[in-house]
């Protein structure tokens, strides 16, 4: 059996970057763990995005953690209740999500992967809507107009590209939306994504191209992915990138904001890399103690975005027991509401199969379905006939 | 008022007429700009529509392809430009996937109203990956719409239809015909899209085929004529859908048929034909159907791409098979 | 020594095997690693061969197929795999375009012996893209092998025979067999890779299946049988090149096809057995060639999976009208 | 009639790179249009490659770009004449592909695009050969193994990948070969080549990326592929990137020797950006008046490739006039050579369709040759008949 030690070469000493300073900071933070607020000339250009924030603009980003922490708490308990056939949790994503989904404006426009739960909350969809395709009643269980808020995209990396044309088409009608695009730190090696890079930059298109680098594509540390940080892949096709402290809410809203003002104000797109991490399995099929050990998830609970906020909120007596007390009742509504709509999710009409397929029709699919409506009926007429 | 133009000039008036007519069709894709196309097809549109509408894309046909999904999400109606056939396999994944799934996927709430132009075929003495006809790769997917038209005059009403639609259409443009002139009326009222037509009738025997193969299946009913055979031949225009009814009209009366297309016999359209119109056939094909096409072969090199292509002599061999039963 | 091995434990076994014997081959994918696939199918080996022979990818389809081909170029035989079926498509390009015809572009100075596992097909309660069974789209390319095991046993030796065989090979898992257990004798000597075989004996009509069809339409004889039809089966495992001359054996003497495949039935490998049956068995068919499969439409959300795919029932059904004739 | 001015909208500063400073220096030039080496403190780390070079290896480099450009006009009139479909033609990149194919030792392997002769001619691949293609004889007529010279690849991108891949088994093997990979500045957008970006780096393999920015895409130019220079794609990468004058043939050289004594000593990719032009048109097909004007060309023909190593070999007296005549002769002998080869190039055999679709054979295709074979003979009977 032959067996070998590494899979490639070692560099013998550090990669090629090392010339290049990495620009400054090189993580975003405005809060840290502990719940202080950071300030400092570095971060003064993204602070002041958030430096007007009221008392109850912090309250309300708390809510929104906890209550997407809530719903997908919930969904993964259906899931393993079989409720839902699968489930992908954002757990340990919230502020990351929460953060740059609030610095949305109602006119972007946003194309998630399938994680993006959070930013779907703050968009406004209904969090049932986002469990009909777990359930296996639908692909896609929203219109994507009605909140810009596009269908999750499960091949790796596609809706980068979809986002970058429909910033072009933004910049075309003149309108000063933005849109964002979510991927993450897999998905940066797709060669798609790296087309959406170039088509944007060339087109200086309005887009905020959002990377939640969540430390693990399944099983993949990103080391798999890349030897440098990821948000230095932006500078190679002329725009600039960040990284960012993605358990960290505040960071997450102010980097977006300036970065969406940005591709607003026709400075073209932007690489936001938000540094977090994925707190449970990459989804309810997946095993992480084949791949990573407990001290790792242990060092980044201690970095939880939830209770970092609470932190400073409580510091800062910007909330009481009552508003905590109150957002547990709200929690736990929100947890009822969602289990009784997804049990009360019907299948769909088997004749849904043929239904969307071509919007202009197609002679075929007339067919086909005329015929598997024919046959489903025969089975009708025999248990008619008994 | 029915001018004589080119196959290529067509398309090029038809896609003047929609930049013209809506404001949100665009052109888009590598050299359409100011060289026209490697083709000329483009000739002159980004001049007198501008670069907003005409646009010369990056190198990079997923690119192309999923700009132009957003594009559509947006509102416009993007036609996109793949330079030759070969070259669109990079956009596969966004063609099938994405493409050809979300309008699906939305519940029929997003439309997506793109057109897919590739020239395909040989017979013009290409290099390797000029010359295959892939549309059997895109016919099996659902969600896509394939035509490919076989003359000038289908050629600009079938680009006025593509771009109309709210589906995705892949069009197929037959190359080696780009330069053939026929007579074309704008201001004709076209049939439907996906129906096929009747370009001669017989009694004896039909062929059906797109896009580049009509006119060669045209000239074998000529030889066949000369030998007393009356042969149908059938435009089918449309490879999704397949337009079976007129296929089934033509062969109830002729009880036999040969499918004639450039891409390779196996797994090709002429298989899908031949399944279904044996099913709906039984009892009147004298002869099982038989298919002309490529071989199980990399498109040759072009010293000998006449021997891989169908031919007039190829075909009559079919013909005279099929009439032996 | 014959043991009792699920589908996906015999893949696994077959992979070892390959490792042990030969130093050049090679393990790639997303997760095969650590983690052993998402289906464990390469349970154990990086753990056993090192990650030199057993390598985790970048996230990035069309690099893990391009390199392979490079890694195969310099030498070794690499094994790749695709995590699901709907996410084959960005390396579609690569797969068509380079691994297809490289031996052919070479004038046979070079050879790519790469293997692409794709576990594909539906029946698993699966999220989109995760059921698809996108065989015909590379059965069309010529210079692609495709082959389908349906039990534990043609999986261990199909891949060993993939493995060994000069010329790219997709080979296609049947996922939801994956766990189905069967005897795997690992000292057996295989038949050809490309032979179908007669899988039940039968004398009214003819099931012609591959992959994860085959277990259906053994079922789909038994209940045959028990209203005294004696139906066929045969199992292709072969979907390129299809194995013709074991169908038409069949066929001579049944009289009467259907064919069942996941895939969708239009421009489905279901037309191309279709046609060319028709073709060798014109004077020997009562019945026109049927086919079952899955319609045109994309992969259904999981709680109408059970509507889309082929099932007991309407084989039957299929059966029941080829009979009729 | 809606006519739009602009394709996107512009950026109203300049894009996001301006911080990160470029690498020194920009341009790696070893000898000006003028044929005077260049010596300072930037170049001294390229410049050392090329230190020791004789006068004979100064003629050497010199003839071997005489003579592509000679055997490259050969293939253009020989296209012309209907002897070849199509050619594409070299003139221009002369510097670029003989300095960098002599950069490379006999155990490296190269993957070419389709213009890279200038690049066989240093492998010692017989230029009638590449002639094979453009006839329409075959689709690759050289063994690539011979030479370790790849076939060309038409499809723009897919060799990066190819070539990553065998650096990743030269890697594994122990070996300290490495591999140089060609591409265009049109094919930098390609999401393969990107992808090979990323695998190179993340498995640190012995690849040398060498882009010929020769200005144009066909007809669009290298603005529509990228806001920022090419080489600088690769720092988000994590390797090093740098822009050579490919004009220059003694920077080439350097250059892709250094880079590939990186890829030989375990320091893994490097991209080289050479900066040049295609003087001609991009293939026999083309007709470039129609997007480029002509003062561009002539700007370019002041830093014509060859033209500077002469003046710099008769400025040192390396060169006498006798060397100069000789190689004229030698120059016209290799021009009359293939175009022998290429008339005297039989036409495939007809059943050469089937051959090597498969190495190991394939039913249909022995059915479809034997049908073939007799229906081809059934003509011969005819005539034999008559
Ligand atoms: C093209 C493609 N290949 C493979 C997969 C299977 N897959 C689903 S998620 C995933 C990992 C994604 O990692 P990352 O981009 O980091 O996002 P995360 O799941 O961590 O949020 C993989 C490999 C896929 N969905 N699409
Ligand atoms: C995937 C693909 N798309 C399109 C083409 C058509 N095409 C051939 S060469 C070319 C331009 C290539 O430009 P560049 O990479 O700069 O190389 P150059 O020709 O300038 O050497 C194009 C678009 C192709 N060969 N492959
Ligand atoms: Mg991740
Ligand atoms: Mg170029």
């Amino acid at each position: 059996m032959t067996v070998e030690s590494t899979a490639a070469r070692k560099p013998r000493r550090s990669a090629g970057t090392k010339k290049s300073p990495s620009p400054k900071p090189e993580l975003v933070q405005l809060l840290t763990p502990e719940g202080k607020r950071v300030k400092n000339a570095e971060n003064a250009m993204y602070d002041k995005y958030v430096a007007d924030l009221t008392p109850e603009d912090l309250r309300g980003l708390y809510r929104d953690m906890v209550l997407t922490r809530r719903f997908d708490a919930e969904a993964t308990s259906l899931q393993r209740q079989g409720e839902l056939g699968l489930w992908a949790s954002l757990l340990g994503q919230e502020a990351a999500q929460i953060g740059s989904g609030r610095a949305t404006r109602e006119d972007d426009y946003v194309f998630p992967t399938y994680r993006e739960h959070g930013v779907a909350w703050c968009r406004g969809v209904d969090p049932a809507n986002l469990l009909g395709m777990f359930r296996g009643v639908n692909n896609g269980g929203w219109d994507p107009n009605s909140n810009n808020f596009q269908l999750y995209t499960i091949v790796i990396g596609s809706q980068t590209l979809h986002a970058t044309g429909y910033a072009m088409g933004i910049a075309k009608d003149g309108a000063d939306s933005a849109v964002i695009a979510y991927f993450g730190d897999g998905a940066s090696s797709q060669g798609d994504v790296a087309e959406s890079f170039t088509f944007s930059a060339v087109y200086n298109a309005p887009v905020v191209f959002f990377c939640q680098n969540n430390q693990w594509a399944i099983s993949e540390p990103t080391e798999k992915q890349t030897r440098v940080p990821l948000y230095q892949r932006a500078q190679g096709y002329g725009f600039p990138g960040v990284r960012v402290d993605g358990n960290d809410v505040l960071a997450c809203l102010a980097v977006t904001k300036w970065a969406l003002e940005r591709a607003r104000s026709g400075e073209g797109p932007t690489l936001v890399e938000a540094y977090t991490y994925r707190m449970g399995a990459h989804t309810t099929s997946d095993d992480p103690t084949r791949y990573r050990g407990d001290e790792e998830r242990q060092a980044w609970e201690a970095k939880d975005p939830i209770l970092r906020l609470r932190q400073y909120l409580e510091s800062e007596n910007h909330a009481d027991e009552g508003f905590f007390a109150e957002l547990e009742t709200e929690s736990e509504a929100l947890g009822r509401r969602v289990r009784e709509a997804v049990r009360a999710m019907p299948d769909p009409d088997h004749l849904a199969i043929f239904e969307n397929v071509y919007a202009d029709g197609h002679a075929l699919v007339d067919e086909e379905r005329a015929q598997f409506a024919a046959y489903q009926a025969s089975f009708a007429d025999a248990e008619g006939g008994k | 008022m029915a001018e004589k133009m080119a196959l290529a000039k067509a398309i090029n008036e038809s896609l003047r007429k929609a930049l013209e007519a809506d404001p949100k069709v665009l052109v888009m894709g590598e050299d359409v700009g100011k060289l026209g196309g490697v083709f000329r097809v483009t000739d002159g549109l980004q001049k007198d529509f501008g670069e907003g509408r005409v646009i010369d894309t990056p190198l990079a046909e997923s690119g192309i392809v999923g700009t132009a999904i957003g594009l559509a999400l947006r509102g416009y109606r993007p036609v996109v430009e793949i330079q030759f056939d070969g070259f669109v396999f990079p956009a596969y994944d966004q063609i099938v996937t994405q493409l050809a799934k979300m309008h699906a996927r939305s519940l029929g709430k997003v439309k997506l109203p793109v057109v897919v132009r590739i020239p395909y075929g040989g017979g013009i003495g290409a290099v390797e990956h000029h010359s295959e006809s892939p549309e059997a790769l895109f016919a099996h997917v659902a969600g896509l719409k394939i035509v490919s038209p076989s003359n000038s005059s289908d050629a600009y009403w079938m680009m006025q239809q593509a771009i109309q639609s709210d589906d995705p259409v892949i069009f197929f443009e037959p190359k080696r015909r780009y330069w053939d002139k026929a007579e074309v009326n704008t201001e004709a009222i076209p049939g439907p899209l996906h129906k096929a037509q009747v370009v001669r009738a017989g009694t004896d025997l039909t062929l059906a085929a797109y896009g580049p193969m009509v006119k060669l299946c045209q000239e074998v009913a000529d030889a066949a004529a000369e030998e007393g055979r009356s042969l149908e031949v059938l435009d089918l225009r449309s490879v999704s859908p397949l337009d079976f009814d007129t296929i089934q009209a033509s062969v109830e009366k002729t009880r036999r048929l040969v499918v004639v297309h450039e891409a390779p016999v196996f797994f090709g359209s002429g298989a899908e034909i031949a399944a279904r119109i044996t099913e709906r056939c039984f009892y009147h094909l004298e002869a099982p159907v038989l298919r002309v096409g490529g071989y199980h072969a990399p498109y040759p090199p072009a010293r000998l791409e006449e021997e891989y292509l169908p031919g007039l002599d190829r075909v009559l061999d079919a013909v005279d098979r099929a009439l032996a039963y």
